[in-house]
């Protein structure tokens, strides 16, 4: 298996996400985690909701993982979603590549979060005291 | 045809699934101009995408009977 | 406290490197893992040793925070370097960047790590089933 | 004066410290030819590096009584 892919509801365990990928062939693992910012455009966000279209999203996943395989001499990729409502400072996405040389590990989990950002149906909507809005609908 | 909403959609059409009468064969283009003129909101999007089947779809595709349609929003995860 | 610095003769807890960076005001967070390979150029190695000029080091590593701070908005660097005897497997540097966007954090983990392979006074012997050497001795 | 070795300036100098005759005001650049004349295989060595109280030195840099001076090799580290 080189490739894990998840969209779950429940808080992602970042050391779990790590310890899956490791292994005695890898020499570097490069680890992307977002996290809920507590301000946007200088606003107090109170929270955020993460919505999935799942069975597309997780299809989107697996194809940015496939590419990853064809485009990089990498051994493992996990990326890890989660929805629902999330607190500031809590964390939202998880992506962690091994590779046998670290260069290939940090290029391939760049271009994961970029196309994830671009591809994958998963939205987010800011929560703030006085209202709420979801990101990127109105550009 | 049902046609599943995400994201602001839902928001637009009130609801997370609408029933759009559509004739057959008709295609992705078509389908637009149908939801826009009942949801004009919609066009206060920047862009929106349709998806058939869990993969995104193009303006010239034909929509197929039993086909799972859904309108994607500008996507913001990660 | 924006930069922490360790060289530790003991396992680094990559989990708890983490959660020293995570804050409500960050956004994203790159974490560069080292690994111990178990193969260099074909041949098996059976386990690696790490020594450094400690005082020297420290200092260097120091260096390399300090210069990121300078030339990225970033909002904390954590590098941690392990020394001694480590097996196949075993994780002898952890490099974490949390900064409010991603481009920062991927571009400063990536220079430190660079940079650290550098500059920082710290040897690698890889052992060998008939023999051991010093890595990058005898280029 | 007392020099530190580290990685296979260790193995070269069979020693973690040696001691070293050295005038005053001496150079970088004389300690390394004193080193190399005693320790012949550092010249094997592709490149080493001279750190003096914790940094890196120059060739023309002067060393003084009290120093914490250490012999570089490439480094291996990460």
């Amino acid at each position: 298996m080189k490739i894990d892919i998840k969209i779950s509801g429940e808080p992602l365990n970042i050391q779990s996400c790590i310890d899956w990928v490791m292994s005695p062939e890898c020499g570097g693992i490069n680890v992307f985690i977002g996290t809920v910012r507590n301000l946007t455009k200088g606003k107090k966000v109170i929270r955020l909701e993460f919505e999935a279209y799942e069975s597309m999203a997780i299809g989107e996943m697996n194809k940015i993982a496939e590419d990853v395989l064809k485009k990089w001499p990498v051994q493992k990729i996990l990326i890890h979603h989660r929805t629902g409502i999330l607190q500031t400072g809590e964390v939202p996405v998880v992506i962690v590549v091994a590779a046998a040389h670290r260069d290939a590990a940090f290029d391939a989990c760049r271009y994961t979060i970029d196309t994830l950002k671009q591809t994958v149906p998963i939205w987010k909507k800011e929560v703030f005291e006085d209202g709420e809005t979801w990101v990127a609908a109105h550009p | 045809m049902k046609i599943l909403a995400f994201g602001i959609v839902k928001d637009i059409f009130s609801n997370s699934i609408v029933e759009i009468d559509l004739k057959d064969n008709a295609t992705i283009d078509e389908l637009k101009i149908l939801l826009e003129q009942k949801y004009p909101r919609l066009n206060q999007l920047g862009s929106y995408m349709v998806a058939v089947n869990n993969e995104y779809a193009s303006a010239s595709d034909v929509l197929h009977k039993g086909d799972e349609v859904a309108v994607i929003p500008p996507v913001s995860g990660g």
